[in-house]
């Protein structure tokens, strides 16, 4: 037990606590520096293996061995045949130590980026250091109870955040996002016990660590309503509406421009930053790796669904006069890529896992990518709302000429966002097309379209506002400063290392990634299909 | 001399040091430095610019005022003259319209002339720019000389870097291959580019100087794109540089500040330019990409020279369609129809942006990518995808010739004539048994249309950015040092003997005939008299006219307002120096003197060179024919003997100028396309986000709230009320309970 | 068997439906309060009934039921002085003790 | 016909009677004494079970104090205009339906309950030893079994309740 993995959870808490105790004016200074500790930490996640290892990136395991284990018992209830066991169990492999970090620095830059809110700023940054805690323990939670306990406690800040600081309907978006979720995570739970109890009486053992649920797959079939279904299927669905409204999928993506729009700057960019994540994170590691061919029966429907995320996101982004709510639905199509990624590699045909495993990892760097990139985004106009407050696209135009330093990086997000070459999303988008063609080619090609579609809504979108002859009505308009320049070039660089010398994140990954992939081939060849 | 080829990768890291110095050293000096000036400037002149009060704007007054959808709409519709009347109209109905509107007018009309001198930093990028560029043009003749040197290695080479992942059978690596074809193509890159980048010195100090690090910078950037493009190994690699190729050209052709739509001259603003050609090289890209994942699904594998071997067995018709596909990337980066629309609008760029990029070598990396894999083309996928290429560019080179004979825009005139040209290089891959034809075009239109380019900048940096032929007229006694090498690569292009683009024009025409093709011969042929006639059209218009010596052909009336100024050293010596290839290069593919293009680019020896041209007789149809073109536009622009609305007086000829003159209506097609496809979906798509989805949870919300308000009725706040309820319900239960326990029996 | 524990039974609900009836109709709260009062002594009624029939032989198990009794006696105590208390603290508020006019429970 | 049927007769009577008065009085101040009646009554039913100290205890606290601090209340509260001082509400029809229905359903089960109609037997038992005696270990007895503890906090909440009423009723 290494403790570094509680302590990457529980430090926020603390830091939450301290904030709250301390005087006001402390609070972003005090909170900046616990956010700034986990991120130092949370790279040592990565660094440390490394390290002792000598490099050997085999050394972060997987999701049965994961290299950081931290683990207690908890609770242990036995109740005639049933038992019910719930570990203290934070782990972290390779994808989990990527979402960690990434978390850890995104939450650290939201710091920076609300350095100066005016309202109630000693509550707003405890709330953000609260998230911090939820997000992390949902990222290194073992024990699939433990990970819905810390999925539930994420809610409650984040509701809060953009309750209280969003902007005009903020009330509508808070209630929409938490009863979208809370319905998703209800329904999840449902599936967890079912998948919990299920398996225990088939194996004879109760035990929901993940890695016993990676290893014994639940069997048979169950009937629900008169239907008969595999477990799996059934299972895989119920946990992964929870997923599906996090990610968010097509037809369950509603909140999501919402809360983005009325969300504050730093809210906006941990939601699409880390909070989108969770659900990709969630489909990669649980619905996948315990319920392969649930997984793989679903697979159809979830390629399709995917393509229409990218496509139809797309094609609302193109119409949407709201910066952030543009930004938003590009969130929608981007996420897509996971989605046709996953489906790709639990999909049928496609005797090479190889090209799965090309796959799965786009659909992860894309998680990576799209959280750096759309953060960058969501800071970029978060500096213009500051200073113009207004997000309408129409009503700017020129800026170009009063805010030469933003107009760059915004730019480059832009860029980075429409996948060009040598930032991390196009290598995302290249593995996961690549890798999911031989899979579905039809649907691959049409998704292919989003590439258009991408380039059109995203540099018009930058021509309206930032080229042209300057409005004349921005002409007193200040550029950005450097406090506020520091997240957006912090992320730039790493857009733009990520995209030249990806490697050392698919090292990174390669491990978790390639045991789901061996469990799905080891799956969809027991079931014969 | 090996290492030149071996340690091909010094090419492009020269500009990338001078990028990265540029960008993160000189750059942040330049504007700092620059700042300071300005801000002491500032200060001399005691009056403060900025007021924060006046940006006292309520939300409601800046959207409405749509001071930007004005500017937007009526750059998206400069190409429909109708639907940019309407959008005028429109827009002065408001507020912000009416500004827009009026602001546009008068930087059409007064165009703002950008005051002072680039900084001593500024000067310095320009100068590492072009050091860098000079040290991977003298690398890349290195490489050329070398591989004449030693023959085996234009066979190829593979320099590999790194790799992104292995999985199993297939990987992603990060390659470069260098051969002959690529040692060409490189050296055609560098060469134009170094002279551009020298040129530019003298065009960006007086075109827009607070930029000049920044085009610097830029140019780096492109050079480097298209290094990786040349020199990648595999379809990621050339894929990548496509796509950043793409993106320089994008920030290239947004490069000036004089950022509106041309209401009267009917051009859009840089930055509509910028993104159309982005969004529409995009849509060949989509094809691609489709391609190259095909490719790949079938082989597991991106390189070139791996991909042949590992496709036996693959069924044609799925090679067939993929090569078809990849051709779709050609067609939208080499602008051939019916994604050419973009290269026009692109000449809002600098106009050596223009010749680097816009006519020598970006646009050409869709020949580039025919020619690299040309093996799959003409040895595994049918025969039906040489035929899409060869008469999509058979189709392009009659179409874009024929627009340009009634341009009026200097640029657009060249502009057309490049996509025509490109359409020569589709051809000569089509029809041809080796790349050898298509490359060797490729190599000598890059410095004659570079020349004419450059030489066109000369004109208009002369004119202080006038570009209406119509103001133009005389400039040869002007400005003799542009004209001249303007003339050489008029005389060039219109497919004079002895000069380098008769030769390999030439060449393309005679494969035509070789393989049969007899509607291409025609196609072709008709082309290169059409191709004469606006060559010289143009150059009558600007250079010569009525009045000139030799009946016209130099100097005569000027119909312009400014007073033409001649250029510095930085403006003429590059062309003089393009000049050089323009005459001479041609002699490389004319196997009478010893020349074998074919040979080197193939990498085989053995490879039989061009045909003499002047051995037969099928050539001297088409020097008949250029003679023609010449005569014509002489005739009506030089001489003036035949009235220029001789054609245009009856119906048919008239309906065929607006015809051309519009651009055959592609862009109103598209416009249409646009409008009322992809934005009727995306409303559609809105639509079904706001009303369906949103309607079905918000009337659950609404449902469950409904049921809540009426249900709260029974909460009366009387105990009473509450008493019988609960008395009531268990009253109803006991009920129940006896039916079932005593009756239910 | 007019003495059986039946006898009382019943006689303990006719009070205790008499008493409900009372509680769940009269405006007066007076009125309301007697009303469940006669339900208390209802209840009481059945308690010792059960009390004394019980054959129960444990200590004390014979008296449980009165030991109830008992108990509500001094719990209806404590309410009937809590609930008048109540009652004329309302009065004097909205000088009205009519119940149907207090319904700020709701809601 | 034995002298305690007779008297279990006349008492129930008694209790049914004055029930229905109190809930059927027009005059809050009748209702009031016939409330009185019952709770005189409702001890001769103890007696009748030998439960002679809860009989006290009835006539003491309920015929005693309860009594007498309604009619003080009904005389505090009394409002000169109103015509009727014991008025029915809106829904005391409903309330009449529910309160037979939950008789009849009660009888019912007392009937059909062959157990309670049966088992056991007669409810009045001999008195063999003196109960008050019995309930007075059971209340207090600190060696034995005994109900202290509850007892104390009924003794408790008596307190509480006797502040309440004051803190409640008292003039502000």
């Amino acid at each position: 037990m290494s403790w570094l993995l509680t302590i990457l959870v529980f430090l926020p808490t603390v830091g939450a606590l301290a904030v709250m105790a301390a005087p006001r004016g402390l609070s972003r200074w005090l909170s900046a520096v616990f956010t700034g500790v986990v991120f130092l930490l949370s790279t040592w996640l990565y660094i440390g293996p490394m390290l002792s290892s000598g490099g050997n990136a085999a050394v972060f395991g997987n999701v049965s061995h994961p290299y950081w284990v931290d683990q207690a018992p908890w609770i242990n209830v036995t109740i005639g045949s049933l038992q019910l066991k719930i570990d203290y169990h934070l782990g972290a492999d390779g994808l989990s130590i990527f979402m960690l970090v990434l978390n850890a620095l995104l939450t650290f830059l939201a710091v920076l980026g609300s350095w100066n809110i005016a309202k109630r700023q000693r509550e707003y940054m405890a709330l953000l250091l609260l998230l911090e805690t939820g997000v992390m323990g949902v990222f290194c939670a073992f024990d699939l109870y433990l990970f819905w306990l810390f999925w539930e406690i994420e809610l409650i800040p984040m509701f809060l955040l953009i309750a209280v600081w969003g902007g005009q309907r903020r009330e509508y978006a808070a209630w929409k996002f938490v009863i979208y979720t809370v319905l998703g995570s209800a329904i999840m739970l449902a599936g967890i016990l079912l998948l919990y109890f299920n398996l225990g009486s088939q194996t004879g053992q109760y035990n929901a660590s993940f890695g016993w649920l990676a290893t014994h797959h639940v069997s048979g079939n169950l009937t629900i309503l008169g239907l008969t279904v595999s477990s799996q299927l059934i299972i895989f669905l119920l946990i992964y509406v929870a997923f599906a409204i996090k990610l968010p999928m097509f037809p369950f993506h509603t909140w999501l421009p919402d809360a983005h729009t009325e969300a504050p700057t730093a809210v906006s960019v941990l939601l699409a930053g880390i909070l989108l994540k969770m659900g990709a994170y969630g489909l990669i590691r649980i619905c996948v790796d315990f319920m392969p061919s649930g997984a793989h029966q679903f697979a159809w429907p979830l390629a399709v669904l995917g393509v229409i995320n990218m496509v139809y996101g797309g094609l609302c982004s193109l119409v949407q006069s709201d910066m952030k709510k543009m930004i938003a639905y590009s969130s929608v199509s981007h996420m897509g890529y996971v989605i046709l990624g996953v489906a790709a590699a639990v999909g049928p045909g496609a005797t090479n896992p190889a090209f799965k495993e090309a796959a799965l990892t786009g659909a992860a760097l894309q998680m990576f990518t799209h959280g750096t990139i759309t953060a960058m985004l969501f800071f970029s106009v978060g500096v213009l709302y500051d200073r113009a407050h207004l997000r309408d696209i129409n009503a700017f135009g020129g800026l170009q000429a009063k805010m030469p330093r933003l107009t760059w990086i915004y730019s480059f997000a832009v860029l980075a966002s429409l996948g060009l070459p040598g930032l991390s999303g196009f290598v995302a988008e290249y593995l996961v097309y690549t890798g999911s063609f031989s899979t579905f080619p039809i649907l691959v090609a049409v998704s292919a379209f989003t590439v258009i579609i991408t380039a059109g809504y995203l540099l018009w979108m930058l021509k309206r506002s930032f080229f042209g002859p300057l409005n004349p009505k921005w002409s007193g308009i200040t550029d950005a400063s450097i406090l506020e320049m520091t997240p957006l070039i912090t992320l730039a660089v790493l857009v733009l290392f990520v995209g030249v010398f990806p490697q050392f994140l698919i090292n990174l990954l390669h491990p978790s990634l390639s045991n789901i992939i061996q469990t799905i081939s080891g799956a969809v060849t027991a079931s014969g299909r | 001399m090996d290492i030149f080829v071996r340690d091909i990768w010094v090419i492009p890291l020269l500009p990338l040091i001078a990028l990265v110095l540029n960008l993160f050293i000189i750059r942040p000096l330049d504007v700092a430095y620059r700042d300071r000036s300005a801000h002491a400037g500032a200060a001399h002149d005691g009056h403060a610019e900025h007021s924060s009060s006046e940006a006292h704007y309520t939300a409601e007054e800046l959207i409405e005022s749509s001071y930007v959808s004005a500017l937007d709409t009526i750059d998206g519709h400069i190409d429909t003259p109708a639907a940019m009347n309407h959008a005028l109209q429109t827009a002065q109905k408001t507020s912000g319209g009416k500004q827009a509107v009026a602001l546009m007018r008068q930087l059409e009309q007064h165009p703002e002339h950008p005051h002072g001198k680039p900084t001593i930093y500024a000067r310095l990028a320009g100068y590492v720019g072009i050091a860098g560029m000079f040290g991977s043009f003298a690398w890349a003749i290195g490489a050329l000389f070398a591989m004449f040197n030693n023959a085996s290695l234009q066979k190829g080479l593979t320099i590999p870097l790194y790799n992104w992942l292995t999985f199993g059978s297939i990987s992603y690596h990060v390659n470069f291959y260098v051969d002959s074809l690529t040692v060409v193509m490189l050296v055609v890159v560098t060469a134009v580019s170094v002279l551009v980048q020298f040129y530019s010195q003298e065009y960006i100090e007086s075109e827009e100087p607070r930029g000049y690090s920044r085009f610097f910078a830029w140019l780096s950037l492109f050079a480097i794109s298209m290094m990786i493009l040349t020199l990648s190994a595999n379809f990621l690699m050339i894929f990548i540089g496509w796509e950043l190729v793409g993106v320089s050209s994008y920030l290239l052709i947004g490069f000036l500040g004089k950022d509106a739509p041309k209401i009267d001259g009917g051009r859009p603003s840089p930055s509509a330019a910028a993104l159309k050609a982005f969004v529409t090289n995009r849509v060949g890209d989509f094809g691609f990409l489709i391609g190259i994942m095909i490719l790949f699904a079938q082989t597991g594998t991106f390189t070139f020279t791996e991909i042949p071997q590992k496709l036996q067995g693959t069924d044609v018709t799925l090679i067939t369609a993929a090569m078809i596909l990849v051709f779709c990337g050609a067609v939208g980066k080499s602008a051939q129809f019916p994604l050419h629309v973009w290269l026009p609008d692109a000449m809002e760029g600098p106009t050596p942006v223009s010749a680097l990029i816009h006519a020598a070598t970006m646009v050409a990396a869709g020949v580039y990518l025919v020619a690299r894999t040309f093996l799959l083309f003409h040895a595994y996928a049918g025969p039906q995808a040489s035929m899409v290429v060869a008469y999509t560019g058979g189709f392009t080179a009659l179409f874009a010739a024929l627009i340009a004979t009634v341009q009026v825009d200097l640029k657009r005139v060249l502009a057309y004539s490049t996509i025509s040209q490109l359409g020569y290089m589709f051809v000569g891959l089509g029809v041809a048994g080796t790349d050898g034809p298509g490359m060797f075009h490729l190599m000598t239109h890059a410095f004659f249309k570079a020349l004419l380019f450059l030489g066109s900048g000369g004109v208009l940096h002369a004119l202080s950015g006038q570009q209406n032929m119509r103001k133009m007229g005389g400039l040869a006694t002007k400005i003799p040092l542009v004209a001249f090498p303007f003339l050489l690569a008029t005389l060039s292009i219109s497919g004079m003997p002895f000069l380098s683009g008769f030769f390999s024009k030439d060449e393309i025409i005679a494969q035509t005939l070789a393989n049969g093709d007899v509607a291409l011969y025609v196609i072709t042929v008709f082309t290169a008299f059409l191709t004469a006639f606006y060559m010289f059209r143009a150059w009558f218009l600007t250079f010569g006219g009525k009045g000139g010596a030799l009946g016209g052909l130099w100097g005569g009336k000027y119909r312009g307002e400014v007073h033409p100024h001649a250029p510095g050293i930085r403006i003429w010596l590059p062309l003089m120096l393009l000049a050089i290839p323009t005459v001479f290069l041609g002699y490389w593919g004319f196997a009478p003197l010893g020349g074998n293009f074919n040979a080197f680019i193939t990498g085989n020896p053995a490879a039989a060179p061009f045909g003499n041209p002047f051995a037969d007789p099928m050539t001297y149809v088409s020097i008949a024919l250029a003679f023609l073109g010449i005569g014509i536009a002489w005739l009506m622009y030089g001489m003036e003997v035949i009235p220029a609305d001789a054609l245009t007086r009856n119906p048919v000829g008239k309906g065929l100028h607006a015809l051309f003159f519009n651009k055959f209506y592609v862009d109103e097609l598209y416009m249409a396309l646009i409008r009322f496809g992809i934005f009727l979906f995306a409303k559609i798509a809105v639509s079904i986000d706001k009303y369906v989805i949103d309607g079905i949870i918000n009337g659950i919300g609404s449902g469950v709230l409904g049921i809540g308000r009426g249900l709260r009725k029974v909460e009366t706040g009387r105990l009473q009320n509450y008493g019988a309820a609960f008395f009531g319900g268990a009253l109803i239960i006991a009920a129940a309970f006896i039916a079932v326990v005593y009756f239910g029996k | 068997m007019l003495l059986s524990l039946n006898s009382f039974l019943i006689l303990g609900a006719v009070l205790f439906c008499i008493g409900l009836f009372g509680a769940l109709s009269k405006r007066n709260a007076v009125s309301v309060l007697m009303g469940i009062e006669i339900m208390l002594n209802a209840v009481n009624i059945t308690l010792v009934a059960f009390a004394s029939s019980s054959t129960g032989t444990a200590h004390g198990a014979r008296l449980t039921g009165q030991i109830f009794a008992i108990f509500i006696i001094t719990v209806a105590a404590a309410e009937a002085a809590v609930a008048l208390a109540m009652i004329i603290a309302i009065y004097r508020r909205r000088n009205s003790v009519d119940v149907s006019e207090i319904n700020m429970m709701k809601w | 016909m034995d002298l305690a049927s007779i008297s279990f007769l006349i008492l129930a009577a008694i209790l049914v009677g004055s029930a229905l008065a109190v809930v059927l009085m027009k005059n809050i101040v009748r209702a009031a004494l016939f409330l009185a009646a019952l709770f005189g009554a409702a001890s001769g039913i103890y007696v009748l079970l030998n439960a002679d100290f809860i009989a006290i205890v009835q006539i003491l606290v309920y015929a005693g104090a309860v009594t007498i601090l309604i009619l003080f209340s009904i005389m505090l509260t009394q409002n000169p205009n109103s015509q009727s001082s014991n008025p029915g509400n809106h829904q005391w029809f409903i309330a009449a339906i529910v309160a037979a229905g939950l008789c009849a359903a009660i009888v019912f089960s007392f009937a059909q309950n062959s157990a309670i109609a049966n088992g056991a037997g007669n409810a009045v038992t001999a008195a063999s030893t003196n109960n008050t005696v019995v309930i007075g270990n059971l209340l207090y007895s600190p060696t034995t079994y005994s109900y202290v503890l509850p007892f104390e906090i009924a003794s408790l909440v008596l307190l509480v309740a006797i502040v309440g009423a004051i803190v409640i009723g008292r003039e502000d």
